[in-house]
């Protein structure tokens, strides 16, 4: 399966980009991915191992399993108001 | 009774605009937070402010956090408007208008709604400073889920 | 720090204005109160309101007030401005606005004001009612000296 | 002495004007100023004996002493905001 991950402020800086189809096995949680990004090699190795996550615009656990079309924010600490 | 907006918007905002559009024949008072740019963070002088958000969940979740003080505090319309884009000092980033047929509750309700959106909604800044540099501010880690 | 302004007047109120003369710019944040026309009182519709005031003295004491709200929680400028003459329904009667270096003390401060307003400054109401008749409404009577 | 006496809102409507130049005794107080009033046979007589009032624009108790010149305000209950 494809999610669209996307990224915001730092993690954006990190990750060059504003977002990313990042391609999981069947059945992968949101801690899967983050541990994908995290060892791909690039900046993004810099990320925390437990970022905050919103999938589908709701925050979501690092257990949340994950569907293909999913859309996953990496929500770095916000600083709105 | 009341209904709740929410906006994430890159013109300046309209404070008179925002009001009436909140008041209902009905309500005798509203409040209005108002948050602009100030000229210094943490002793630096600031020139500048560029906000950024994940637009589509900030509006969300602005509409989520208005939806909890409506109902809480049983208030009239509650409206939020975030600012994004270069701003100067002075200039308002947010606007939290609460029409309030009763004053106390509006008080609360207004309280909380600037509260949560500085913990949970998505949204981002990055200071320019007199020396030139521009750096994200750190901020809030909200709740996973 | 900050400084207080009070003021009567017989000409619509201007929350933008208003608000942009309360801050400064180390100011991160202004909360308005802004009190309006509502359309009925205690069951009757009321079409508009007609505000008196002995001004001089309303004048002084709604100073007053806003002192002891700044120097109470030292927050930045506070401004307020009542209005007299005939309003219609939706108009507003009075703006506070009080600049926030603090969020939480302008809250308080701002409720001190008009819970303060309401009791002590010589202010009076007369309303018109949508079947002719026109009447002062009933107060609340100042603490004697 | 003499001392400038303001009227509002249903006190006004009693005294059927804005203010009177009221003259007293010396050593006269708050008090016996609006005694005088309500027994002066007018629609004033229904001023409640004890009004809030204002001496020279502060609220003052019925005890305090006037003097020449005073500008007294009878204040009935307020209704700003």
């Amino acid at each position: 399966m494809i999610v669209r991950t996307l990224f915001f402020a730092t993690y954006r800086d990190l990750a060059g980009t504003d977002e990313l189809a990042v391609e999981l096995p069947a059945g992968a949680r949101v801690a899967d991915l983050v541990r994908q990004l995290r060892a791909g090699g690039t900046a993004l190795s810099s990320l925390p191992e437990t970022p905050v996550v919103a999938v589908n615009m709701d925050y979501a656990p690092a257990a949340t399993a994950l569907r293909d079309g999913d859309e996953v924010a990496l929500i770095p600490p916000v600083a709105g108001g | 009774m009341g209904a709740s907006y929410a906006a994430v918007v890159a013109q300046p905002l309209d404070a008179a605009r925002i009001i009436a559009d909140t008041l209902s024949p009905e309500d005798g008072a509203a409040l209005l937070f108002w948050g602009v740019v100030r000229n210094e963070n943490d002793g630096r002088a600031v020139t500048q402010l560029e906000y950024h958000a994940y637009e589509a969940m900030a509006e969300r979740e602005l509409l989520r956090i208005a939806d909890e003080a409506r109902e809480r505090w049983g208030t009239g319309d509650i409206r939020v408007v975030h600012r994004v884009g270069l701003l100067e000092v002075g200039e308002a980033s947010i606007a939290i208008a609460v029409a309030a047929p009763h004053r106390g509750e509006a008080y609360e309700a207004s309280r909380y709604v600037i509260e949560q959106v500085k913990r949970r909604v998505p949204v981002w800044k990055r200071e320019g400073y007199v020396e030139g540099a521009h750096e994200w501010v750190p901020g809030f880690t909200p709740a996973a889920g």
